[in-house]
C-alpha cells in the first residue's frame, strides 16, 4: 500500500514551499487512493515488529478502517487547501522555510496519529502534534505573548497528555497489549474482560473494576486537553497568537479534532461514568465558550471559542453515545471551521497591507474597527458567509446535517435519562441558537455596515490563490458533499460509515421534524436580530450607541446580566460556572495556572532552600563535628612534655581503674 | 588480549603517550585524545554488532553467557587460615552493560571535542581524562567485584583533579565534596565486598573468592558466613544480607544520585569544566545506576524485594524534588544538574518496579540521558565558552543570534522533557510503565508512585520550555550588550560534530528503542528472574 | 630475712616518688633524677625477686644491665638537656613549647 | 655457685652454636665499630667512606638475614632470650631496608650533610639501632625486651637530637628522651613486678603464663600494662602517643621518617612476640579488648586531630598514629593470616612512610614549605614530585590501586575473619571505624593536592624541578607502591609462613 511512500514523502518535505505543497498533493491522492479502497470495505491492517520489552512485543503499524480512513482524507484534505493557502499567506514572512518545515512535520504527525495502530505510537504522535503545535504558535518567537501562548499550549497538552500515558500504562498492565486491533477490534481483550465482584479481569490479568474507569477517564483526559474542553481549554484562545492559517489547520480543523478521534478510536473502553463525564463536559464547554463567543471582539478569538464549543458538541455526542454523529460533526466542522479561520485570515491579512499602506495604527484583529467589507472582499464574504451558515446550522449545509443529527441523538438519549441530564438537550439547543448569534453578529460586524477607518484607500480582495482555497473549501460546506438530501441526516453517508459498528439512529419521528424546525425556525429570527443590531450601524461603532436601542440592550443587558451572575457565584465554589465570562476565564484557569506555576516555582524554591541549608547542612556540619573531635583530642597536644606524662598516666589510671573497680 | 582489554588500556596507553611528550608538543595531545575516543568508540561499536542476544547470551548470572569475556588469574596471595585471596581478571559484557559501553565511547569522544576549550596545563588534563576514561569502561566490563572496585575508585582521583584543578570559581569546594560525598559510600562497599568474599567459595576449585557470578548463587555461599542466604546472620539489629544492601545502595546511589545524597551533584556539575559535566552526567550518574542492578540486585535480591517500595520512593522523590529544584534555578548548568537528579529518579522507580519493562525503562532512561545530558552540557558550555556566563536571566532571544545553536537546543531540550520520537521518552514512559504494572505483577511498589512520577514529565516540560522560552525567544536582549553580540558566534563544525551524533542517538533510540532493548531484553529477563523468582 | 613484701612496698614507693618528680619538677635534671628513682625502684624489686631465682640470676643480671641503660639513657638525656639550655636558657620543660598544636 | 661450674662449658657450647642464629647481629656488631674507626680516621680523606661502608655492610646484613630466612630456627637461642624464627627474620628483612632507605635518605638530605659534624656519626647510631631492632623483634626475654627497647631509644634520642640546629630540634629530642624515659622506666618496673610474680622473665616460658594466672588479675593487668606502656611508646599509641607529633615535627625530616617506620614495626614485631605468649590467658588482661579499645581510640584521635595540622610533618605524624590504630586492628586479628597481613601491611607502610617523608623533605629543600598552606600553587612548579606524593598519599589513604589499597584490604579480611569466628561486636565496631578513619584520613590528605594543584600562590617564586637523587628513590618507591597494589603476589609470595 502506498501509505508507507506518503509518510515518506511527508517527512522529505521539509524545505520549501514548493516540495511542501507537492508533498502535500502527494499525499492527498494517496489517502483518497486508500480512502477508496478501504471506506465501507475491509479494514486494513499492517504491522511490523517495532521491539519487544520483557515479555511485550511491541509491533508499530498501520491500521486502516473507516474511521482512520476518513481522517486521513480529512487531515490531507484540509491540510492540502491550507498549504496552498499559506503559500501567499505567509509569503512576507521572513522565516518561510522554517514555517514549511513545521507545517510539513505537523502534518506527518498528524496523518500519523490517525493511522497508527499501536496506542504507544499513537502517543508519540499525540505528542509530536502538540510539539509541532507549539513551534507554530510560537512561530513569531519575537513576540512575548506568542511564546507565553505556545508554552501555555504545551503545557496544557502535557497535563493531558499524563492522562494519556496513564490510560497506557493501566491498559498495557491489564492487557499486555496496546494493539488498537487486538484491545478494541471485535472480540478484542477489552470485551472480552469483565468485571466480577468489583475486579476487572482480563484473562489472568486482574485489577479493582475502579481501574476500568480510571482507564477511560485517564484517555479522556488527554482528549479533553487536546481538543480543549473544559476545564482545559484555557490554551486554545490563546494559541490564535501563530499564523492565521496555522490556527485553522491545527486549532480548528485537526489537531484539536484529534481529541475526538482518540475517543472514536478507543470508545468501547469508556464506561457509563466517563460517557456520563463526557456528556457534562460537553454541554457544560459547548455552552460556556458560545455564550464566552458572543461577547469577544477579536476576530480570531470568537472563532477560537467557537471551536472550543463545537468540540464540545462532539465530545457531547461522544458521550450520549452518538458516535457516528459526533465524527461526522468533526467531519463538517473541520472544514467549515477551516473556512471561516482562512476568511478571517484573508481579512486580517488585507487589513495589515491596508495598514500599511495607509499608516494608520489600529488592530486588525478587531472586529470593531472593521465593516463594510463585503464591498471590498466580496468573494472572502460569500466564503464566510458559506461557512458561517453552516457553522450556525442552517438547512442545505452540511453544518445543518451533523449538527442535527446530534441534537437529535441527544433529545434521543434524554429521554431515558431523568434529573438534570434530561436539560441536556435543551441547552445543546441553546448553544446552537447562541452559536447563530454570535457567528452573525461577526458577519454583520465585519462585513456589512461600513468601514470604520477614516482611509479612503480600498482593501483590496485576497490574492487568487487564496481565493481558491477558499472557494474549495465552500464547496465543502454544503450539503451535497455530505447527503444528497439536504434535510435527512440518515442519507449521509458518513454517518453510515462511521455508524457501521455502532448503533442504528432510531428516533421519534416527531421529534426528528420538530427540533431542526424550530432550531432553524429561532436562528434564523437571530439572524435577523444581529442584522438588525449590528449591520445598521455604521461610523464609530461605539457600544454605547448600541446600547441605546432598547431591545437591544435588554438583550445584551441579560447577557451581562448572567455575567454579573456569575461574578457573585463566583466567591461560592460553583467556580466552574463563573466561566461563561472570558474575563473570569481569564482570572480563573488561567490565575489558577499562573497560581499553579508560581506555586510550583515557590516550592522550587523551598526545596533548593533546603538542599543548600539543610541537606548541605547536616553534611557541613559532619565536617565540622569531625574536626570538632580533631580539636578535642589536639587539645592534649599542649607542647609541655610533663603535661603529656600527667594525661598518659591519667589516662592509664582511668583505664585501670574502669577495668578493674566497675 | 581480547577487544574488551584493549577497549579498557587503549586509554591508558594513549595517555602515557601524552604524558612522555614533551610539553612542547602540546597541541597534539588533544589529536591523541580524540583519536584514542575514536578508536575506542568503533571498538565498542564493534561490541555492539557483534553482540548475540537470545535468551543463550543473557548473563546476569551465567558464567558461559557472558560475552567477549576474559579470565585470567590475577592476585592470588595465600592466606594461611583465611584461603586463598583468589582475584581474577574476569571480564565479560551481557546485555545489562553492553550498551553502556557504547554510551562511554561515544560520551567520552563527545567530551575530548568539549576538551578543546581548556587552555592550561593540557598535559595534565589529557593525561588524568583519559585516565578516567580507562577507569570508567573498566567499570562496565568487570565482573571480578574486586577487579570492579579498583577501577570504581579509580574514577575518583581523576575526577576530583579535573573538577579541581580545571573548574569553575568554587571548584575546590565542589571537588572535595565529590570526593568526600562518593568515597563515603566506597569505603563501606569495600567493607562489603570483603565480607562477601568471605561469605562466597568458587564450586569448583573451592577457594573464596571475588567473582561477582558466584556471589549470585545462593550454592556458592558457605554455611553461616556473614552474607550466607541461609544463615541469616543479624548485624546491629537487622539482618546482615539487607544491611550490606542497603551498604551498596547508599554507595552507588551517591552516584546516581538520589535525593537526599545529592547535593554534590549540582556543586560538582557546575564547578567543572565543559568536559568533565559532561561525563559526569553523562556517565558517572550511569556508573550508580549499573552498579546498583549488577551488584546490589543480583547479589541480594530478596534485600532488594524489601527494600523495592523504598527505592520507588525515593525515585519518586527525586523526581519531583529535583524537577522542583531545577525550577528555581538561575544557573543553566545548574538547572541541566538538577534535571539530571529530576531524571534519574525514573531509573530507580524503574528498578524498585522489577518488571522487564521497569527495568528495560530505566536502562533506556540512562543510556538516553546519558546522551542528552551530555548535549545539554555541551550545549550550556558553547555559551559558556564565548561569554564565560550562564545565567539564564542574562541571556535573552538568542535564537536570533545563534539559531543553529538554537536548533541543538531545542532538540537536547525537547528531547529530555520526553518528546516522544526521543530516547527519553521510552525512557521515562517504560519506567512508568514498569512501576504501573508492579502492583498487578508483583505487587512490589503501589501504583500510585507511577502517578507521583509522571508528575515529574510535566515539571520537567515547564522548566525546559520555561528556560527555553527565557533564553531563546523573544528580543535580543543580553547583558554583556554588544560584546557579547559580538562574542556569541554560532556553533562552529567541532561543536557540530560533538552535538550531531549526540542529537542522533537520541533521536535514533526514540524512533528504534528496539536498539537498546533488544540487545537487553533477555539479560533484564534473566535478571528479574533472578531478583524475583 | 626480710619479708619480699617489703621491698615490693618500698619499691611502690620510690617509684612512685620518681614518677612524682617526673611529672611536676620544673627542672628537667630533676625530672631525670625522678626516672632514675623510678628505674631503682625496678632494680630494687629484681634483685629482692631474684633471690627467689637462683638458678638463672635473671633478677641480678637484670639489675646489672638496666643500671648501666639507666646510665647510658642519662648521659644522653643530660646532652640533650645541655643543648637545650643552649637555645632556650632553661631547662624548665614547662617552659619549653614551641613544639605544639 | 660452685654448682654451676660444671655447667659452664655446656653453656659456651650452646653460646656458639647460638651464634650460628646470629650472623647478621654479628656483623651489625662488627660494622658498627668499623663505621666509627673509618669516620674517624678516613672520612676526612675519603668522603664517601663512611656511607659506602655502611651500605656495604648492610648489605652483607640482608645476606645474611635472607640466609636465614632460608632456615630459621624453631627454637630460642642464647638460653631463650631470642628466637630468630621465620616471623622475626621477616622483621628483619623490612628493618634492614627501612635502614638502607634512610641511609640514602640522609645523603641526600641538605641540612644534615651541611652539617659540619658530618653523618659519619649518625651512620654509626644508625648500625646501633638496626641492632637493637633486630634484638627486639627476636626478643623471647623480658631483659631482652627491655634491652632493645633501650639501645633503640637511646640510638633514637640521639638521632633526634644530631644536629641540634634549631631550638626546635633540641626540644624535640628533650622531649623525646624525658617521655621515653618515663615510660622504659615504668616498662622496668612493670617488667620486674611480671618478675616477682612469675619468677621468670622468658616469656615463652609456659611458668610464665602459670605465674601470671595465680596472681589477681589487677596485680597481673598493672603489670602488663605497664611493660605496654613501654611498647606502647614506641608504637605511638594513645595515650603514650603525646610525643609522636612534637618529635616528628621537629626532628630532621629522615629521622622523622626513620622513626615512623623502623622502631614501630620493631615494636609491633615485638607486641606480636609478646601477645603470642600471652594469648588464650584469660588470667591476665583481656588484650584483645583492651587492644581493640586502644586501636579506635587511636585511630580516632591520630587521624581526626591530623584534620587540623598545617604542618606537614607533623600531619603525616598524626597520620601515622592513626595507622598505627588500623595496624592494631590486624595484630588483634591474630592469626597467620592476620600476621601475613600485618607484615604486608608493614613493609607496605614503611615504603609509604619512607617516600612520603622524603618528597616532604625535597619540597621544603626547593620552596622551603612546611606548612600546608605555603604549599599553594607548587603543583605545576614541581609536577612530579608532587605527582608521586599524590599518589603516595592516596596509598596511605589505603585506595586503589596502590599497595596501601591491598594492604587495607588484607587487613580488614584478616579482621572480618576474625568477627565470623568470634562474632565480637567490637571488631566489628573496630572495622566500621577503620572504613570511616579513611575518610576522615582522606581529609586530611586531600590537603596536600588541593593547596598544591588547586589554589594558587600569592607570591611567584621561581622553582625548578631539579631532579635529585631523592626525587628518583621515591619515584622508585611510588613505583613499587603501585605495581604491588596491582600484583601484591610479588610481595607476598615471598611472605610464606
Amino acid at each position: 500500500m502506498p501509505l508507507i511512500s506518503f509518510v515518506w514523502v511527508s517527512t522529505l518535505a521539509k524545505r520549501g514551499s514548493g516540495i511542501s505543497i507537492l508533498s502535500i498533493l502527494c499525499s492527498l491522492i494517496l489517502s483518497a487512493i486508500v480512502f477508496t479502497r478501504v471506506w465501507n470495505g475491509q479494514p486494513q491492517h499492517f504491522q511490523v515488529h517495532w521491539f519487544s520489552v520483557g515479555s511485550y512485543h511491541l509491533t508499530a503499524g498501520i491500521l486502516l478502517n473507516n474511521l482512520s480512513a476518513g481522517m486521513i482524507l480529512l487531515v490531507s484534505g484540509v491540510a492540502f487547501i491550507v498549504h496552498l493557502y499559506s503559500i501567499q499567506y505567509m509569503r512576507s514572512d521572513p522565516y518561510l522555510r522554517r514555517y514549511w518545515r513545521y507545517l510539513s512535520l505537523f502534518c506527518f504527525s498528524m496523518m500519523a496519529l490517525v493511522v497508527v495502530d499501536n496506542l504507544l505510537v499513537l502517543y508519540m504522535f499525540w505528542e509530536l502534534v502538540g510539539f509541532t503545535s507549539y513551534l507554530l504558535i510560537g512561530f513569531w518567537y519575537k513576540r512575548d505573548y506568542a511564546v507565553q501562548a505556545a508554552k501555555k499550549a504545551f503545557i496544557f497538552n502535557r497535563i493531558g497528555d499524563l492522562g494519556f500515558l496513564a490510560g497506557i500504562m493501566i491498559l498495557l498492565n491489564q492487557f499486555g497489549t496496546l494493539n488498537i486491533t487486538e484491545l478494541f477490534g471485535d472480540g478484542g481483550a477489552i470485551s472480552n474482560a469483565m468485571i466480577e465482584d468489583g475486579v476487572w479481569i482480563s484473562g489472568t490479568h486482574q485489577m479493582p473494576a475502579v481501574w476500568l474507569t480510571l482507564a477511560g477517564g485517564a484517555f479522556f483526559f488527554g482528549a479533553i486537553a487536546k481538543s480543549a474542553q473544559f476545564p482545559l481549554h484555557a490554551w486554545l484562545p490563546d494559541a490564535m497568537a501563530g499564523p492565521t492559517s496555522v490556527s485553522s489547520l491545527i486549532h480548528a480543523a485537526t489537531m484539536v479534532a484529534a481529541g475526538i478521534f482518540l475517543i472514536a478510536r478507543i470508545y468501547p473502553i469508556f464506561d457509563q461514568n466517563i460517557l456520563m463525564l463526557m456528556v457534562i463536559t460537553g454541554s457544560i464547554t459547548s455552552f460556556m465558550a458560545a455564550t464566552i463567543a458572543l461577547v469577544q471582539n477579536d476576530l480570531k478569538q470568537i472563532l477560537a471559542f467557537s471551536t472550543i464549543s463545537q468540540l464540545g458538541f462532539m465530545m457531547l455526542a461522544m458521550g450520549i453515545g452518538a458516535y457516528d454523529a459526533a465524527l461526522f460533526h468533526l467531519t463538517t466542522h473541520a472544514f467549515f471551521k477551516c473556512l471561516l479561520f482562512l476568511c478571517a485570515g484573508a481579512v486580517i491579512h488585507q487589513l495589515e497591507y491596508f495598514k500599511q499602506a495607509a499608516k494608520i495604527e489600529f488592530d486588525c484583529q478587531d472586529i470593531r474597527n472593521m465593516g463594510g467589507l463585503k464591498n471590498y472582499m466580496p468573494i472572502t464574504f460569500t466564503a464566510m458567509l458559506f461557512a458561517s451558515m453552516a457553522l450556525a446550522g442552517l438547512p442545505f449545509t452540511s453544518g445543518y446535517l451533523s449538527k442535527d443529527s446530534i441534537l437529535l441523538y441527544s433529545f434521543d438519549w434524554a429521554s431515558s435519562q431523568t434529573g438534570l441530564m434530561s436539560l441536556v438537550p435543551y441547552l445543546a439547543v441553546l448553544t446552537s441558537l447562541a452559536t447563530t448569534f454570535y457567528i452573525a453578529r461577526l458577519i454583520f460586524k465585519v462585513f456589512f455596515g461600513s468601514f470604520r477607518q477614516k482611509q479612503r484607500i480600498p482593501v483590496l480582495e485576497p490574492p487568487s490563490i487564496m481565493k481558491v482555497s477558499l472557494m474549495l473549501l465552500v464547496l465543502f460546506c454544503v450539503f451535497p458533499m455530505f447527503s444528497w438530501n439536504p434535510f435527512s441526516v440518515e442519507n449521509s453517508w458518513i454517518l453510515k460509515g462511521f455508524s457501521a459498528d455502532v448503533q442504528v439512529l432510531s428516533q421519534s419521528r416527531l421529534l426528528h421534524i420538530l427540533v431542526p424546525l424550530l432550531v432553524t425556525f429561532v436562528s434564523f429570527a437571530l439572524i435577523y436580530l444581529a442584522s438588525i443590531v449590528y449591520s445598521k450601524r455604521d461610523g464609530d461603532g461605539s457600544v454605547t450607541q448600541v446600547a441605546r436601542d432598547s431591545f437591544i440592550y435588554e438583550l445584551f443587558y441579560h447577557q451581562w446580566f448572567i455575567n454579573k451572575l456569575y461574578n457573585v457565584i463566583f466567591v461560592i465554589p460553583l467556580m466552574y460556572l463563573s466561566r461563561v465570562s472570558s474575563i473570569l476565564d481569564n482570572k480563573i484557569v488561567d490565575g489558577l495556572v499562573n497560581g499553579a506555576g508560581r506555586s510550583v516555582l515557590f516550592l522550587g524554591a523551598l526545596s533548593t532552600f533546603v538542599d543548600r541549608y539543610i541537606i548541605d547542612g547536616i553534611v557541613n556540619l559532619l565536617g565540622s563535628i569531625s574536626k570538632s573531635i580533631g580539636n578535642v583530642t589536639r587539645h592534649f597536644q599542649s607542647g609541655r612534655v610533663q603535661h603529656y606524662m600527667i594525661t598518659m598516666i591519667l589516662l592509664l589510671l582511668t583505664f585501670f581503674i574502669f577495668k578493674y573497680f566497675s | 588480549m581480547s577487544v574488551l582489554s584493549i577497549l579498557v588500556f587503549l586509554p591508558l596507553l594513549a595517555g602515557l603517550v601524552v604524558i612522555m611528550l614533551p610539553t612542547a608538543q602540546q597541541g597534539r595531545y588533544k589529536y591523541i585524545a580524540l583519536g584514542a575516543t575514536l578508536l575506542q568508540l568503533l571498538l565498542s561499536a564493534f561490541v555492539y554488532i557483534n553482540f548475540k542476544t537470545g535468551a543463550d547470551f543473557s548473563g546476569v548470572h551465567q558464567r558461559r553467557q557472558f560475552q567477549f569475556v576474559e579470565q585470567t588469574s590475577w592476585i592470588n596471595l595465600d592466606l594461611g587460615t583465611l584461603g586463598r585471596l583468589q582475584i581474577d581478571y574476569f571480564m565479560g559484557v551481557d546485555g545489562l552493560s553492553m550498551p553502556f559501553l557504547f554510551l562511554t565511547s561515544l560520551v567520552m569522544f563527545v567530551a575530548v571535542l568539549a576538551s578543546w576549550e581548556i587552555k592550561t596545563n593540557l598535559k595534565g588534563y589529557f593525561a588524568l581524562f583519559l585516565l578516567l576514561d580507562m577507569a570508567i569502561i573498566g567499570v562496565f566490563v568487570a565482573l571480578d567485584f574486586f577487579l570492579f572496585y579498583l577501577f570504581y575508585e579509580l574514577m575518583l582521583f581523576p575526577l576530583y583533579f579535573l573538577i579541581g584543578m580545571w573548574g569553575g570559581v568554587r571548584r575546590e569546594y565542589a571537588a572535595i565534596k565529590f570526593f568526600l560525598y562518593t568515597l563515603c559510600g566506597s569505603v563501606f562497599m569495600l567493607l562489603i565486598i570483603i565480607g562477601l568474599y568471605f561469605s562466597v567459595t568458587d564450586p569448583l576449585s573451592g577457594s573464596h573468592t571475588f567473582n561477582m557470578i558466584h556471589m549470585m548463587d545462593p550454592a556458592n555461599y558457605v554455611g553461616g558466613s556473614i552474607f550466607s542466604p541461609s544463615a541469616g546472620q543479624q548485624l546491629f539489629g537487622i539482618s546482615a544480607r539487607l544491611l550490606a544492601f542497603i551498604v551498596l545502595f547508599i554507595a552507588f546511589a551517591i552516584k546516581v544520585p538520589i535525593v537526599p545524597l545529592h547535593t554534590w551533584l549540582p556543586d560538582a556539575h557546575v564547578e567543572a569544566p565543559t568536559p568533565v559535566s559532561i561525563i559526569l552526567a553523562g556517565i558517572l550518574l550511569k556508573i550508580g545506576g549499573y552498579g546498583i542492578l549488577r551488584i546490589c540486585y543480583s547479589i541480594f535480591p530478596e534485600a532488594a524485594i524489601d527494600s523495592s517500595w523504598c527505592i520507588g520512593l525515593i525515585g519518586v522523590v527525586s523526581i519531583i524534588y529535583g524537577a522542583l529544584n531545577a525550577l528555581a534555578q538561575t544557573d543553566l548548568k545548574r538547572l541541566i544538574a538538577y534535571s539530571s537528579v529530576s531524571h534519574m529518579g525514573f531509573v530507580l522507580l524503574g528498578f524498585a518496579s522489577l518488571t522487564a519493562e521497569g527495568i528495560s525503562g530505566a536502562n533506556m532512561q540512562m543510556i538516553s540521558h546519558g546522551f542528552l545530558s551530555a548535549m545539554l552540557f555541551f550545549l550550556a558550555g558553547v555559551i559558556y565558552n564565548r561569554v564565560h556566563d550562564r545565567e539564564i536571566a542574562n541571556f535573552r532571544g538568542l535564537s536570533l543570534l545563534m539559531p543553529k545553536f538554537t536548533a541543538f537546543c531545542m532538540v537536547a531540550f525537547f528531547a529530555s522533557l520526553g518528546l516522544p520520537g526521543f530516547s527519553a521518552f521510552m525512557g521515562e514512559s517504560f519506567s512508568l510503565i514498569g512501576a504501573f504494572t508492579s502492583e498487578s505483577v508483583n505487587g512490589l511498589i503501589p501504583r500510585w508512585m507511577a502517578i507521583g512520577g509522571s508528575l515529574g514529565i510535566l515539571l520537567s516540560a515547564a522548566y525546559f520550555l520555561w528556560t527555553f522560552q527565557r533564553m531563546f525567544f523573544g528580543e535580543l536582549r543580553l547583558m554583556g550588550g554588544e560584546d557579547w553580540r559580538i562574542q556569541l558566534t554560532d556553533v562552529n563544525t567541532r561543536e557540530k560534530i560533538a552535538l550531531i551524533p549526540l542529537a542522533l542517538m537520541a533521536t535514533l533510540l526514540g524512533l528504534f528503542p528496539a536498539l537498546v532493548f533488544e540487545k537487553m531484553n533477555s539479560s533484564v529477563l534473566e535478571l528479574i528472574r533472578l531478583v524475583n523468582p | 630475712m626480710i619479708p619480699v613484701t617489703h621491698f615490693m612496698i618500698i619499691s611502690a614507693i620510690l617509684f612512685c616518688i620518681g614518677l612524682y618528680a617526673a611529672i611536676s619538677k620544673r627542672n628537667a635534671i630533676m625530672v631525670l633524677i625522678g626516672i632514675e628513682f623510678m628505674i631503682n625502684a625496678a632494680i630494687l624489686n629484681f634483685v629482692a625477686f631474684g633471690a627467689y631465682d637462683k638458678e638463672v640470676n635473671g633478677g641480678q643480671i637484670v639489675a646489672l644491665f638496666a643500671i648501666v641503660l639507666a646510665a647510658a639513657g642519662v648521659a644522653v638525656a643530660l646532652a640533650i638537656i645541655l643543648n637545650v639550655y643552649k637555645y632556650y636558657k632553661t631547662i624548665d620543660p614547662d617552659k619549653i613549647h614551641n613544639l605544639r598544636d | 655457685m660452685n654448682d654451676f661450674l660444671p655447667n659452664i662449658s655446656l653453656m659456651l657450647d650452646s653460646v656458639l652454636d647460638s651464634l650460628l642464629w646470629f650472623y647478621p647481629e654479628l656483623v651489625l656488631g662488627i660494622l658498627f665499630i668499623l663505621v666509627i674507626i673509618t669516620d674517624l680516621f678516613f672520612s676526612k680523606r675519603f668522603q664517601n667512606a663512611v656511607f659506602l661502608l655502611t651500605s656495604f655492610g648492610l648489605g652483607v646484613v640482608g645476606y645474611f638475614i635472607l640466609l636465614q630466612l632460608n632456615a630459621p630456627s624453631e627454637t630460642t637461642v642464647f638460653s631463650g632470650m631470642i628466637r630468630p624464627d621465620k616471623l622475626s627474620t621477616y622483621f628483619k628483612v623490612i628493618l634492614c631496608v627501612v635502614s638502607l632507605l634512610f641511609l640514602l635518605f640522609i645523603r641526600d638530605n641538605k641540612e644534615l650533610k651541611s652539617h659540619d659534624k658530618g653523618t659519619g656519626d649518625l651512620h654509626a647510631i644508625l648500625i646501633a639501632v638496626l641492632f637493637g631492632m633486630n634484638l627486639m623483634v627476636m626478643s623471647s626475654n623480658l631483659l631482652m625486651i627491655y634491652l632493645s627497647i633501650e639501645m633503640v631509644s637511646v640510638g633514637s634520642y640521639i638521632m633526634v637530637g644530631y644536629i641540634s640546629g634549631t631550638a626546635k630540634q633540641t626540644e624535640a629530642a628533650m622531649k623525646y628522651a624525658l617521655f621515653g624515659a618515663v615510660c622504659s622506666a615504668m616498662m622496668l618496673y612493670g617488667m620486674s613486678l611480671v618478675y616477682a610474680f612469675t619468677g621468670t622473665l622468658n616469656f615463652i616460658d609456659p611458668a610464665f603464663l602459670s605465674g601470671l594466672s595465680s596472681v589477681s588479675t589487677l596485680s597481673s593487668g598493672i603489670a602488663l600494662g605497664m611493660i605496654m606502656v613501654g611498647i606502647g611508646f614506641k608504637l605511638s599509641f594513645v595515650p603514650m602517643h603525646f610525643w609522636t607529633p612534637d618529635v616528628y615535627e621537629g626532628a630532621p625530616t629522615p629521622v622523622t621518617a626513620f622513626l615512623a617506620t623502623g622502631p614501630k614495626i620493631a615494636g609491633f614485631a615485638l607486641l606480636i612476640r609478646l601477645l603470642d605468649s600471652l594469648g588464650g590467658t584469660k588470667a591476665a588482661l583481656d588484650f584483645n579488648e583492651i587492644l581493640g579499645g586502644i586501636a579506635l581510640i587511636t585511630m580516632i584521635a591520630g587521624n581526626f586531630s591530623a584534620i587540623w595540622q598545617n604542618n606537614v610533618k607533623r600531619m603525616l605524624a598524626y597520620s601515622s598514629i592513626g595507622h598505627t590504630g588500623f595496624i592494631l586492628l590486624s595484630v588483634l586479628a591474630f592469626s597467620q593470616a592476620g600476621q601475613k597481613a600485618l607484615i604486608f601491611y608493614l613493609s607496605i607502610y614503611a615504603l609509604m612512610n619512607m617516600a612520603a617523608f622524603m618528597l616532604a623533605d625535597y619540597i621544603e629543600e626547593k620552596s622551603g614549605a612546611k606548612n600546608l598552606d605555603e604549599y599553594k600553587g607548587l603543583g605545576q612548579k614541581l609536577p612530579l614530585t608532587f605527582f608521586l606524593f599524590v599518589i603516595v598519599l592516596v596509598s596511605l589513604t589505603g585506595l586503589p590501586p596502590t599497595a596501601g589499597f591491598i594492604g587495607k584490604l588484607l587487613v580488614f579480611s584478616a579482621a572480618l575473619e576474625m568477627y565470623n569466628s568470634t562474632g565480637s561486636l567490637l571488631v566489628m565496631v573496630l572495622i566500621i571505624a577503620g572504613a570511616l578513619v579513611t575518610l576522615v584520613s582522606l581529609f586530611y590528605y586531600i590537603n596536600v593536592p588541593l593547596n598544591a594543584y588547586l589554589r594558587q600562590s600569592n607570591h611567584e617564586v621561581e622553582i625548578t624541578e631539579i631532579k635529585t637523587f631523592k626525587i628518583y628513590l621515591s619515584l622508585f618507591l611510588t613505583i613499587i607502591i603501585l605495581v604491588l597494589g596491582i600484583f601484591p603476589q610479588l610481595l607476598t609470595s615471598f611472605i610464606v609462613i
